[in-house]
C-alpha cells in the first residue's frame, strides 16, 4: 500500500499527541522540557513529508529552522533550570507556585 | 548541478534590513566593550542602548518616509515586507523601548543591571520583535519570535529572585509549547498551500475556494493557541500575572506592550484574509475569545490584591479589547488598534514606572507583596503628586476622558459600531465600566485611607532618578495630553494601514 | 475676552485649581473663594451679554480637535444651559464660601474648583465627545469628595455613584459613536457636533435604539427609577458641599442631557418612549416620596426627595411643548436652589451635632429659630409653594404634560400630597415639640457664615419665584424653537400631532387636546 | 383707584413683614399695634374701594407684572376689584381687623406674640390675593398661601405635638385637594388657552359639557378642601389647635369661605353644568345635616363652632350649587360676622377658663363675663337664624332658594338642620353661661377680658345683628356680575307659613336646648351616662368614626408602605438587584481565581484544553460544513427551517 | 512496499519511544528513549529524501542537545527515580487524546492540492545538501542570520543564567551590602 502524505500527518498528529501528554504530566521540569522537544521533532516530521511529497524546499528550511530553535531552546531552558536548582535543589514543578490567584 | 544565481545589491533592498540592523550592531558593540574593559557603569550602556534606539528609530522615520513615497517595499529576497503595519508597530516597539531603557537607572541597585549583557539582549530582542513584525514569512517570524522570546525569558530570570525565576520558567514552558503549537500550525498551512509566505497563503486558499476548510480551522486553531498564548487571551493567558509578579515592574510594562505589539502584527496578517474570505467560523471564535478575554479577565482584576497582579490582569484585559480590532478587520479597526497601542504604551508604560519608582528591596512587615493595595493607602498625605499622577494613569487606563486611553477605547468602539458589531460595541462599553472597579480600587487606597503609621511616603519614591522621573513625567504629559496627538496620529496611522491594504 | 467666555468660564477655575496648589493653606479659602466669586460675576457678565431675543446658541466658539473623526472643540450657549451655569457658579461659590473647617480644606478647594470646571463643561459643550468628556470628568471630583470626606460608608457609596454612572455613559458613549455613524453615512463627514446632529432625520427604529442608548447614561444620573439607588448613598455619605453641588447641578446633567439629545434628536422615539417614561417618573414621583417618608436620616429625606422632584422634572421634559419643557428646565435651577439649600440646612445641624437621625432632634424651633425659619422656608419651596422658585417649574411641568396625559398627570400632580407628607412630617420631627435631647438644648442658631450661603438662596427663592421673568424669557425662546425642530423632524404621525407646531400657532395643538381628552 | 387697590392688597404684607422684623426679638406691642393699623388702612382702602363700585364706579383691574410666560401661556400678577371681590375684601378687612386688634389682648402673654402677627398678617395678604385676582393662577397663589399661613397658625405652639400633627393635617389635606383644584386649573388652560377669569370663562361657552364637568369637578375638589366638605372635613375640627382668634380669622370667617368663593367666582362655569352644581348642593346639604349633627354632643367648645362652620358652609355650598352666587356669598358675608364674634367670644371664655374647652366643665359664666354672655347670645342667636339678625335674612333665603328650586330634600334636610343649629349653639351658650358654677369644681376664677378686646369685638356684634338690611343694596350690587336670580316663593301664604314655621321650629330648639342644659342639674359627664353609651352618642362623639378611618387605613397603610418600600423595596430589591449584579461579578472573579493555581502544570493543562476546546469546534464546524447538504435535509424533516 | 514497511516500523518505533520518554519514572530510560526517538526520525528524514536535514538532527539532537540534557541530568541529580505527583490522569489521557483524534479526523481526509507551486523546487539528481545550501544561502539567508543571532541570545543567555554573578543577588541586598561585597571583591581581584 502506498504510503501517502496523510499517513505521515497522522504519525505527526500522534507524536504531537504524545508530546502534550508529556507536557501536561510531567513534574519534572526537565523531564517536561524532553516532552517540548518530542512536539518540535512531531512537526519536523510532517515538515519533511510535506516538502518530499511537494517537491518544494521550504518544508525542509522550516524544519531546520525548528532544529536551530530547538536547540537554543534548551539552552536557555537548561540555564534557567540550574539557576532554580542552584536556590532550590529541586527542579520539581510542584513547589513553584508561589504566585497565584 | 546548480547553476549560480545572480543577485544585484539593488533587488536585495538592503535598506530594509537598517532598523533591526541597528540594535545588533548595538548589542554587539555592548558586548564588545564589555570583553574590552569589564564594569564600566551602567549609565553608559543605557546611554548606548537609547542612542542605539533613537538610530533604530531615525531609520524607521527614513523608511516610514519611503513608505509614504513608494509604499510597501519587499526587502532581501522577499523576505523582508516593510510596509504600514511593520513601521507603525516598529514605531511603537523602539518608542516603548526607548521609555524603558532609562528606567534601568534607578536608586537603588538590581542584579539585571549591573549586566551589560541585560542591555545587549534587550537589543537583540528588540531586533527580534522587529524582525518579527517585518516579515510576512513564517520562518522568519518564528525565528524573530524566539530569539525574541530567549532574551526576554533571560532578561526576566536576570532579577535574580526566587519570583523571577519562577516567572521565567513558566514563561519559558509555556512559550515553548506555544512554539511547538506555532509550527504545529505553521506546518498545516504549509500542507495546505505549500508556502510559508501569508499572501501567497492567502492566494493559494483564495483559489482553492476555501476547500480544505477542515484543514485550514486545524491551522487556525494552532495558530490562535500559539498566538493566544502571545497576547494572553484567555484561557492561554495564565502565564502573565504570574510572569509580570515575578519580573521587575519596569520589565511586567514593556512586555505588557512591545511582544503583544509585535504578536498582534503577526496575527493581523494572519487572519485578516481569513475573516475577510469569509471564513465563519474564525469570526465566532474572535467574537468569543475578545468577549471571554476581555470579561474573564476582568473578573479576576478585580479580586486582585496586588497592584501590580492587577495590573496584569488589565493588561490581558487590555489585550482583548484590542484583539476586537482584529474581530473587526476594517482599516478603521486596525487603525484603531495601533492608536489604542500607541496611547496605551504611554498609560502602561506610566503606571508600571510608578510601581518601578516605589519598588522597595524589603517590604515591611504589613505589606504582603511588592505592590500591595495596603502600601499606596493615604498615598495623597505622603505624596500627593505621586499620588495624582498614579491616578491620573489608572483613570486613563480606565477610559476616562480626555486621557489617552479614552481616545483609544472611543475609536475602537466606534470600528465595531462602524463595523456593525452592535452588541460587540456594548460589551466593550460595559467591560469598561467594570474596570472601572479595579483601577477605581487603587485610586481608593491612595486619596480616601489613611496611611499606615509610619509610612513618610518615602516608600513611593524608594528608586526615584531624575530618569524615571523624566520618564514619569513624560509618560504623565502624553496621557493628560494626549488629545493634542490624537489627530496627527490618527491621520497618519489611518494612512499607513490603508495604504497597506489593512 | 466675551468671544471667548465660555472657554474662560471652563478654564478659569482649572488653571485656578493649579495655582491652588501652591497657595498657603492658611489662605487657601480666601483664595478660594476669590476665584469663585470671579467666576460668578464672570456668569453673571455671561447672563448680561445674553440676548434673550435669540433663540439660538450664542458665544459659539469652534476649534479643531480630533477632526480626522469629527471631534470638535465647540462650545455655545442658549437659554437652556445658561442659568445652569450661572447656578453652578453660584453654588461653587456660596458651596467654598460657606465650607466649615475640614481636614485637607486645600485638596476640597481645589477639587470643587475643578468640579466647577466640568459642570461648566458639560452645560457649555456642543460636541457630543466635548460633553462626554466633562460628564465623565466630572465624577472624578465627585469620587474624591464623597470618598474623601464622607461618612463611614463613603467608599462604599462613591465606588456606586462612580460606577453606576460610568457604566451607563458608556452606554451612552456607544449610543453617540452611532449617532456619528449614522451621520457619517448620510453625509460621508464624520462629526459629533450636535448641531450638526439635530439635522439629521433618522428611520424611527434607529430612533428607538438610540434613544434607549442615551436614555441608559442620561437615566442613571438623573436618576430615574430603578437606577435610582446610587443617590441615597452618595448624598447620604458625602459631605454638606458634595450633596449641594451634587444634587444642585449634577443630577441637572441628566436632564439637561435629555433636552439638549434625546428630544431633538429622536422627536419620535421620544414620542414612542414619551408614556414609559412618564410612567417611571411618576413612580418615581410617588414611590421615593414614600421612601422619603420612611426615612429616619434627614438627609435621606432630602435625597429621596430630590428623587422625586427630578420625576417632576422628567414629566415636564416629556410633555414635549413649549410650557413643560420651560417648566422643566426652571425646575431644574428650582430645584438646583432649593435642595442646594436644604442639603446645606443639613450640614448646619450636622456640624452642631454629628448626627443627621431625626429622632436625635426635635423642637429645635425652640433653640434655633433662624435656622428653622430658613428652613421652613426652604421646605415651603420644596413642597411647591406659589411665590416660590418650585413652584413655577412644578406648574409649568405639570401643566405641559396635560396635553398629553390627563390621568398621568393626575398621578404625576400627587407629587404635591406626597410631598408635602414627608416634608412637613421630617419637618414636625426636627423642629416641633418640646426639645427632648439635652444635647440639643443649647445649641448655637446659624452663624454668619453659614447665613452668607442661606440668605443668598433665600432671596433667589423668593425673588424667581415672584419674578421668574428674566429667567423663563431666555428659556423660552430657546425651548420654542427645539420644540420647532422636534415638530419639523418628526417623522410619525403620532409624534407631529404630539408635538406643537409653533408656526402655526396655537389652534392646533389646542384641537389636539381637545381630541385627546 | 389703583392705589386703593394696591393699599388694600399689600399693606396686609407689609404689616407681616414689619412684625417679622421683630420675629427673633421678644414681644413687643409694637409688633401688634403697627400689622393691625396698617389692616385697618387696608380695611379703610376695601371701604374706598366699595364706595367706588356701589356708586356705580367701573371695575377696578390692574395687572401689575407678568408672573409667568411661556409658549402660549401668559399668567400676569393681575387684580381686580369687582362686586364680587370687593364683597369679600370687606369681610376680609373687617373680620381680620378685628381679630388683629383682639389678638393684641388675648395673645398677651404669649412668648411668640410678634411671630403671630407676622402669620396673622400674611395669612390676610394671601387671602387678599386670592380674592382679589384676576385670574385662576393668581387664586390659586391665595389659595396655597392661606394653607401655608393656616398651617403656620395651626401649629403656632409647636411644642404640643397635637397643633403640629393637626397643622400637617390640615395641610396635606388641602393640598389632595389642591391637585384637584391644578388640575382644573390646567383644563382650564388648555381648553380656552388662557387663565384669565374673564377671558376663560367667555371662552367656556363654547366648549363640550363633557369637558366643563370635568373642569366643574376638579375646581370643586379644589373647594371641597380648602372648605372642608366631606370627607376632607376632618382637618377643620383638629385646626382648633390653633390660636382661637386663628379660628375665628381664618376657620371660620375667611379662608374655609375660599371654596364658596370659588365657585361663586366660576359661576359662568357652574351655570354651564348644572347636574354638577346639583351634585355640590346635595353635598352641601349633606355636610350641614352632617356636621350637625356631631356638633350635638361634642364637648369642645372650639370644635362645636368649627362644626357649625362646617355646617354653615354646607349651606353656602346649596347655595352655590343651586345656582344663587349672590346668596352663597350673602351668606357667606353674614357668616363671616357672627361666627367670628362667636369664637371670639369662645376665645374669651377660654382666657377665663385658664384653657379649658369643656363647657360641662364651666356654667354660670354669665355673671363673670357679662359683654362676652351678651355677644355670644346674639351671635348664637344670628347663627340660629333668629329674625331679624343677620343669619335669618342669609340662611332662610338659602331655604327659600332650596324651595323655589324644587329640590325638597335638601330643602327638608336645611330646615331640620338649622333646628340642629339653633339647639347646639344654645346648648353651648347654656352650658357656658348658665347653671350652676361648675368651674368651681376646678378652682378657676374666671375674669372678664380686656376692654379694647370687648370693643374690637363690637363691630363684629353690630354686623352680626344689621347685616341683614344690606341685603337689597347688595344685591343690587352684586347681580352686576352674578346671576340676578331673585327668589321669592310665589304665594304669599307659603312664604309666611315657611318662615314662621322655621322661626318656631328654631326657636323651639332653642328652648329645648335651655331646658337641658341652662338647669342645675347638669354634671360633668364621667362616661357613665345612659346617653353617653348609647350607640348614636358614640358615632356622633367619634365623629362617625372618620377621624379612626383616616388613621387606620390611610394613615397608617401609608407609612407602613412607605416603610415597606424604603426596607423591602428600595434596599432589598431595586438596590439589591444592582449590588446583586457586582456581588455576583465579584463572586465569580473570587470562585474562579483558583483557576489561576500558580502550578506550571495546570497553567500548560489550561493552554491544551482550550486548544482542544477550539479544535473540537473546529472539526464541529468543519463536519457540518462537509454534511451541510445533509444537515438541512434532516433540519427541514424536522420541521426546522 | 519497502517505504511502507520503513514507515511503519519506524512510526511504531518512534510512538514507543516517545511514549517511554513521556510516561517512565527513570530519567535516565527518558533520556534514552527520547535520543533513540531523535534517531528514529531521522530514518524518517532520510526516507523522505531530506538527507541533509536527516544528518542535522542526528548531529543536533543525539550530539548537542542529549549531551547537555545529559550534563544537566546528572548536574540535577536526576538519575534516582523521578517521583511525580501526577495529578488527574485522566484528564491528561483524555485532552491528549482528544486532540489526536480531534486532528486525525481531519487529517485523515486528502488534501485538495492543486494550485499549489513549488517555490524552491526539488530538483532531480542534485545532492539534498546542495539545494537547502543554495535556498538557505538566498532566499533564507535573514532567517538564517536571525538564527545566528537566535543563538547567540541563547549562548549569552546560558551563560548570564549559570554563570557565577547569578549566585548574589544584588536585586535582594541592601545598599549596605553591596557596597560591602563590592569592597569584598575589590580585594580579591588586588590580592
Amino acid at each position: 500500500m502506498e504510503i501517502g502524505l496523510n499517513h505521515y500527518l497522522v504519525l505527526s498528529t500522534i507524536l504531537f499527541a504524545i508530546g502534550l501528554v508529556g507536557v501536561m504530566r510531567r513534574k519534572n521540569l526537565l523531564l517536561l522540557f524532553f516532552a517540548t522537544e518530542i512536539l518540535l521533532n512531531s512537526v519536523n516530521i510532517a515538515f519533511a513529508a510535506i516538502s518530499h511529497y511537494y517537491g518544494d524546499l521550504t518544508g525542509q528550511m522550516f524544519a531546520f529552522f525548528v532544529i536551530a530553535i530547538a536547540a537554543s531552546e534548551v539552552a536557555v531552558g537548561l540555564g534557567l533550570l540550574i539557576v532554580w536548582h542552584k536556590r532550590h535543589g529541586k527542579i520539581d514543578l510542584d513547589q513553584m507556585s508561589t504566585m497565584k490567584g | 548541478m546548480l547553476e549560480p544565481v545572480n543577485v544585484s545589491m539593488e533587488s536585495l533592498n538592503l535598506m530594509t534590513l537598517a532598523p533591526m540592523l541597528i540594535p545588533i550592531i548595538g548589542a554587539l558593540l555592548i558586548i564588545v566593550i564589555d570583553i574590552i574593559k569589564g564594569g564600566l557603569d551602567k549609565t553608559l550602556y543605557v546611554g548606548l542602548s537609547l542612542l542605539f534606539l533613537l538610530m533604530d528609530f531615525g531609520s524607521l522615520l527614513e523608511a516610514s518616509g519611503v513608505f509614504a513615497q513608494s509604499g510597501t517595499v519587499m526587502g532581501v529576497f522577499d523576505v523582508m515586507l516593510i510596509d504600514g503595519l511593520a513601521i507603525l508597530s516598529q514605531f511603537i516597539i523602539v518608542g516603548a523601548s526607548m521609555l524603558f531603557i532609562p528606567l534601568a537607572l534607578t536608586h537603588n541597585r538590581f542584579h539585571e543591571f549591573s549586566y551589560p549583557e541585560f542591555f545587549a539582549l534587550f537589543l537583540f530582542m528588540i531586533s527580534g520583535f522587529q524582525f518579527m513584525v517585518a516579515t510576512d514569512n513564517l520562518i522568519l517570524i518564528f525565528v524573530g519570535l524566539e530569539t525574541a522570546s530567549l532574551a526576554l525569558y533571560t532578561l526576566i530570570a536576570m532579577h535574580n529572585r526566587d519570583k523571577s525565576f519562577e516567572a521565567a520558567v513558566k514563561y519559558f514552558t509555556m512559550g515553548a509549547l506555544a512554539a511547538g503549537f506555532y509550527s504545529f500550525g505553521s506546518m498545516v498551512f504549509y500542507a495546505l498551500t505549500g508556502s510559508v509566505e501569508i499572501n501567497q497563503m492567502a492566494t493559494v486558499l483564495a483559489a482553492n475556494n476555501y476547500a480544505d476548510i477542515g484543514y485550514v480551522l486545524v491551522g487556525v486553531v494552532f495558530m490562535l493557541a500559539s498566538f493566544g498564548f502571545k497576547l494572553s487571551l484567555v484561557p492561554f493567558h495564565t502565564w502573565a500575572p504570574d510572569v509580570y509578579e515575578g519580573a521587575s515592574a519596569a520589565m511586567a510594562g514593556f512586555m505588557s506592550i512591545v511582544p503583544k505589539i509585535a504578536a498582534f502584527i503577526v496575527v493581523m496578517r494572519l487572519f485578516e484574509f481569513l475573516i475577510h474570505s469569509g471564513v465563519v467560523w474564525l469570526e465566532i471564535i474572535l467574537y468569543i475569545f475578545v468577549i471571554v478575554t476581555m470579561t474573564a479577565a476582568n473578573i479576576w482584576a478585580l479580586v486582585q490584591t496586588d497592584v501590580k497582579r492587577m495590573l496584569a490582569y488589565s493588561s490581558v484585559s487590555h489585550a482583548g479589547f484590542v484583539m476586537a480590532a482584529i474581530l473587526i478587520g476594517t482599516t478603521q479597526a486596525n487603525s484603531a488598534l495601533f492608536l489604542y497601542w500607541a496611547l496605551f504604551t504611554f498609560t502602561n508604560l506610566g503606571s508600571f514606572s510608578m510601581l518601578w519608582i516605589s519598588r522597595q528591596k524589603h517590604l515591611p512587615a504589613h505589606q504582603a507583596s511588592d505592590h500591595s493595595y495596603d502600601k499606596f493607602a493615604g498615598m495623597i498625605q505622603t505624596a500627593p503628586i505621586a499620588a495624582v499622577i498614579m491616578a491620573l494613569f489608572m483613570l486613563s487606563l480606565a477610559g476616562i476622558p480626555p486621557f489617552a486611553l479614552f481616545w483609544g477605547k472611543l475609536y475602537m468602539i466606534s470600528s465595531a459600531v462602524t463595523g456593525g458589531y452592535t452588541v460587540l460595541a456594548l460589551i466593550m462599553a460595559l467591560n469598561s465600566a467594570i474596570a472601572g472597579y479595579y483601577y477605581l480600587k487603587l485610586i481608593i487606597y491612595m486619596f480616601m485611607k489613611e496611611p499606615v503609621v509610619g509610612n513618610d511616603g518615602h516608600v513611593y519614591v524608594a528608586n526615584s532618578t531624575l530618569a524615571l522621573k523624566s520618564i514619569i513625567g513624560f509618560a504623565a504629559v502624553g496621557t493628560i495630553f494626549a488629545l493634542v496627538a490624537v489627530n496627527p496620529l490618527l491621520e497618519f496611522i489611518t494612512s499607513f494601514v490603508y495604504n497597506s491594504g489593512y | 475676552m466675551l468671544d471667548h467666555i465660555l472657554s474662560i468660564l471652563i478654564f478659569f477655575p482649572a488653571l485656578a485649581a493649579m495655582f491652588g496648589f501652591m497657595i498657603q493653606k492658611d489662605s487657601i479659602r480666601a483664595y478660594g473663594v476669590a476665584v469663585a466669586t470671579i467666576e460668578f460675576v464672570l456668569s453673571l457678565w455671561l447672563w448680561f451679554a445674553f440676548d434673550s431675543n435669540v433663540s439660538g446658541m450664542q458665544f459659539m466658539e469652534q476649534l479643531p480637535l480630533i477632526p480626522a473623526f469629527g471631534i470638535n472643540y465647540i462650545l455655545g450657549v442658549d437659554g437652556i444651559s445658561l442659568f445652569i451655569i450661572i447656578l453652578s457658579a453660584f453654588f461653587t461659590m456660596i458651596g467654598i464660601a460657606s465650607l466649615t473647617d475640614t481636614k485637607n480644606v486645600k485638596n476640597m478647594i481645589v477639587t470643587l474648583l475643578f468640579l466647577q470646571m466640568t459642570m461648566v463643561g458639560v452645560f457649555a459643550a456642543l460636541d457630543a465627545i466635548v460633553f462626554y468628556i466633562f460628564w465623565e470628568l466630572s465624577l472624578v471630583p465627585m469620587l474624591y469628595i464623597i470618598g474623601a470626606w464622607g461618612g463611614p460608608l463613603r467608599v462604599y457609596a462613591s465606588v456606586k455613584f462612580f460606577l453606576y454612572t460610568f457604566a451607563g455613559s458608556l452606554v451612552m458613549l456607544v449610543g453617540m459613536l452611532f449617532m456619528a455613524y449614522f451621520y457619517y453615512q448620510a453625509t460621508g463627514m464624520w462629526s459629533f457636533a450636535i448641531l450638526d446632529w439635530y439635522r439629521l432625520i433618522l428611520p424611527e427604529t434607529f430612533q428607538l435604539w438610540l434613544f434607549a442608548a442615551f436614555f441608559i447614561g442620561f437615566a442613571i444620573k438623573v436618576p430615574m427609577f430603578p437606577f435610582h439607588t446610587w443617590l441615597p448613598y452618595a448624598h447620604g455619605q458625602a459631605p454638606t458641599i458634595g450633596s449641594v453641588i451634587l444634587a444642585a447641578i449634577l443630577l441637572k446633567m441628566g436632564t439637561y442631557a435629555f433636552i439638549r439629545f434625546s428630544l431633538p434628536m429622536f422627536p419620535d422615539a421620544s414620542v414612542f418612549f414619551m408614556f414609559p417614561i412618564a410612567i417611571i417618573a411618576i413612580i418615581m414621583i410617588i414611590y421615593t416620596a414614600m421612601v422619603a417618608y420612611a426615612q429616619e436620616d434627614v438627609k435621606q429625606v432630602v435625597a429621596y426627595s430630590s428623587v422625586s422632584h427630578m420625576g417632576v422634572i422628567i414629566i415636564g421634559t416629556f410633555a414635549l411643548n413649549v410650557e413643560g419643557i420651560s417648566g422643566s428646565i426652571f425646575l431644574m435651577i428650582a430645584h438646583g436652589v432649593v435642595s442646594g439649600a436644604l442639603f446645606l440646612l443639613v450640614g448646619v445641624i450636622y456640624d452642631r451635632r454629628h448626627t443627621k437621625m431625626m429622632s436625635e432632634f426635635g423642637g429645635l424651633a425652640h433653640v434655633m429659630p433662624r435656622y428653622a425659619t430658613i428652613f421652613g422656608l426652604m421646605l415651603m419651596a420644596s413642597v411647591g409653594m406659589p411665590l416660590t422658585i418650585n413652584f413655577v417649574g412644578e406648574f409649568l411641568s405639570l401643566l405641559g404634560f396635560y396635553q398629553q396625559s390627563h390621568i398621568l398627570t393626575l398621578l404625576a400632580g400627587i407629587a404635591i400630597v406626597v410631598g408635602a407628607i414627608y416634608m412637613l412630617a421630617a419637618y414636625k420631627k426636627m423642629f416641633f415639640g418640646e426639645v427632648t435631647n439635652e444635647k440639643n438644648s443649647n445649641l448655637p442658631d446659624v452663624n454668619k457664615r453659614e447665613l452668607l450661603a442661606l440668605i443668598p438662596l433665600s432671596i433667589i427663592t423668593i425673588w424667581l419665584g415672584v419674578y421668574p421673568k428674566p429667567v423663563l424669557e431666555p428659556i423660552n425662546n430657546s425651548v420654542e424653537s427645539i420644540v420647532q425642530l422636534m415638530h419639523d423632524k418628526s417623522i410619525t404621525q403620532e409624534a407631529k400631532s404630539r408635538i406643537p407646531n409653533l408656526v402655526k400657532g396655537v389652534e392646533i395643538s389646542r384641537t389636539t387636546a381637545g381630541e385627546a381628552h | 383707584m389703583e392705589i386703593y387697590l394696591y393699599l388694600a392688597l399689600f399693606s396686609p404684607l407689609a404689616g407681616s413683614l414689619f412684625a417679622a422684623l421683630f420675629g427673633a426679638s421678644p414681644r413687643t406691642k409694637i409688633a401688634g399695634i403697627v400689622p393691625s393699623f396698617l389692616l385697618f388702612v387696608s380695611f379703610v382702602s376695601s371701604t374706598v374701594l366699595l364706595t367706588h363700585i356701589l356708586s356705580g364706579g367701573d371695575i377696578v383691574q390692574v395687572e401689575m407684572m407678568t408672573w409667568m410666560a411661556t409658549g402660549d401661556l401668559y399668567i400676569p400678577f393681575g387684580f381686580v376689584v369687582d362686586q364680587v371681590s370687593v364683597t369679600m375684601m370687606m369681610v376680609v378687612t373687617v373680620v381680620s381687623t378685628v381679630v388683629h386688634i383682639y389678638s393684641i389682648g388675648y395673645m398677651d402673654h404669649d412668648k411668640g406674640f410678634n411671630r403671630f402677627f407676622s402669620y396673622l398678617s400674611a395669612f390676610v395678604f394671601s387671602m387678599m390675593v386670592l380674592v382679589m385676582s384676576d385670574n385662576f393662577a393668581g387664586l390659586f397663589i391665595g389659595w396655597e398661601g392661606v394653607g401655608l399661613c393656616s398651617w403656620l397658625l395651626i401649629g403656632f405652639w409647636y411644642h404640643k405635638e397635637s397643633a403640629t400633627w393637626a397643622a400637617n393635617e390640615a395641610f396635606i389635606m388641602n393640598r389632595i385637594a389642591d391637585l384637584g383644584m391644578l388640575i382644573g386649573i390646567f383644563l382650564v388652560y388648555w381648553n380656552t388657552g388662557t387663565l384669565q377669569y374673564a377671558e376663560a370663562f367667555a371662552a367656556m361657552g363654547d366648549l363640550d359639557t363633557e369637558i366643563l364637568t370635568w373642569m366643574g369637578i376638579f375646581l370643586f375638589i379644589g373647594a371641597m378642601g380648602k372648605s372642608a366638605q366631606f370627607p376632607l372635613h376632618t382637618w377643620l375640627a383638629d385646626a382648633m389647635e390653633g390660636p382661637t382668634p386663628v379660628s375665628a380669622l381664618i376657620h371660620a370667617a375667611t379662608m374655609v369661605t375660599a371654596g364658596v368663593y370659588l365657585v361663586v367666582r366660576a359661576n359662568p362655569l357652574y351655570d354651564l353644568i348644572p347636574h354638577v352644581g346639583l351634585f355640590i348642593a346635595s353635598l352641601g346639604a349633606f355636610v350641614a345635616l352632617f356636621a350637625a349633627s356631631m356638633a350635638l354632643v361634642n364637648r369642645d367648645m372650639k370644635r362645636i363652632i368649627a362644626y357649625s362652620t362646617l355646617s354653615q358652609l354646607g349651606y353656602m355650598f346649596v347655595a352655590a350649587g343651586l345656582g344663587a352666587y349672590w346668596v352663597a356669598l350673602f351668606h357667606l358675608m353674614a357668616h363671616a360676622f357672627f361666627k367670628a364674634l362667636l369664637f371670639l367670644g369662645a376665645g374669651n371664655v377660654m382666657h377665663a377658663m385658664h384653657d379649658e374647652l369643656d363647657p360641662f366643665k364651666m356654667g354660670g359664666l354669665k355673671k363673670a363675663m357679662k359683654w362676652t354672655f351678651i355677644m355670644m347670645t346674639l351671635a348664637s342667636v344670628a347663627l340660629a337664624g333668629i329674625y331679624p339678625f343677620a343669619g335669618f335674612f342669609s340662611k332662610d333665603l338659602i331655604l327659600e332658594v332650596a324651595m323655589i328650586e324644587h329640590h325638597y330634600i335638601i330643602y327638608s334636610v336645611l330646615l331640620f338642620t338649622a333646628g340642629l343649629t339653633a339647639f347646639y349653639s344654645f346648648r353651648l351658650v347654656a352650658l357656658i353661661f348658665h347653671g350652676e358654677e361648675r368651674y368651681k369644681l376646678f378652682g378657676v376664677h374666671p375674669h372678664e377680658a380686656y376692654k379694647f378686646m370687648l370693643i374690637a369685638m363690637s363691630p363684629l356684634l353690630i354686623l352680626a345683628i344689621i347685616a341683614g338690611s344690606f341685603k337689597m343694596t347688595y344685591f343690587e350690587m352684586v347681580t352686576a356680575v352674578l346671576p340676578a336670580t331673585e327668589y321669592h316663593v310665589h304665594s304669599a301664604v307659603t312664604y309666611w307659613i315657611m318662615t314662621i314655621g322655621t322661626q318656631v321650629f328654631v326657636i323651639l330648639a332653642i328652648a329645648f336646648a335651655y331646658k337641658k342644659y341652662a338647669n342645675s342639674s347638669v354634671q360633668v359627664p364621667d362616661g357613665t351616662s345612659v346617653m353617653e353609651n348609647r350607640f348614636c352618642y358614640k358615632v356622633l362623639s367619634n365623629q362617625y368614626y372618620i377621624p379612626y378611618f383616616f388613621e387606620e387605613y390611610l394613615v397608617k397603610p401609608y407609612r407602613e408602605l412607605s416603610t415597606v418600600f424604603w426596607k423591602q423595596v428600595d434596599l432589598k430589591v431595586v438596590d439589591a438587584t444592582v449590588d446583586g449584579i457586582a456581588k455576583a461579578i465579584y463572586g465569580t472573579g473570587e470562585k474562579t481565581r483558583g483557576m489561576q493555581s500558580g502550578n506550571l502544570s495546570t497553567m500548560l493543562k489550561w493552554m491544551v484544553a482550550g486548544t482542544v476546546a477550539l479544535l473540537s469546534l473546529a472539526v464541529v464546524f468543519g463536519l457540518a460544513v462537509r454534511y451541510s447538504g445533509e444537515i438541512k435535509t434532516i433540519l427541514s424533516g424536522l420541521g426546522v427551517q | 512496499m519497502f517505504e511502507a514497511i520503513a514507515f511503519y516500523l519506524f512510526a511504531f518505533l518512534t510512538i514507543s519511544m516517545f511514549y517511554i520518554t513521556v510516561t517512565t519514572s527513570q530519567a535516565l530510560y527518558a533520556l534514552t528513549a527520547l535520543a533513540a526517538g531523535m534517531i528514529f526520525i531521522s530514518a524518517f528524514f532520510f526516507i523522505l529524501g531530506a538527507d541533509f536535514l536527516g544528518a542535522i538532527q542526528i548531529v543536533v539532537y543525539s550530539g548537542a542537545v542529549m549531551a547537555l540534557y545529559a550534563f544537566g541530568m546528572m548536574f540535577f541529580d536526576t538519575t534516582r527515580d523521578v517521583k511525580e505527583k501526577s495529578g488527574n490522569k485522566y484528564i491528561v489521557s483524555g485532552l491528549s487524546i482528544l486532540a489526536a483524534i480531534l486532528v486525525v479526523v481531519i487529517f485523515a481526509a486528502p488534501m485538495v492540492s492543486t494550485n499549489i507551486t513549488a517555490n524552491y523546487p526539488i530538483v532531480e539528481g542534485i545532492g539534498n545538501t546542495q539545494e537547502v545550501g543554495m535556498v538557505l544561502f538566498t532566499k533564507y539567508l535573514i532567517p538564517f542570520e536571525v538564527a545566528a543571532v537566535m543563538l547567540l541570545v541563547a549562548m549569552i543567555a546560558g551563560i548570564v543564567l549559570a554563570g557565577k554573578k547569578m549566585d548574589l543577588s544584588l536585586t535582594l541586598m541592601s545598599g549596605e551590602e553591596i557596597q560591602h561585597a563590592m569592597e569584598e571583591q575589590n580585594k580579591k581581584v588586588l590580592v
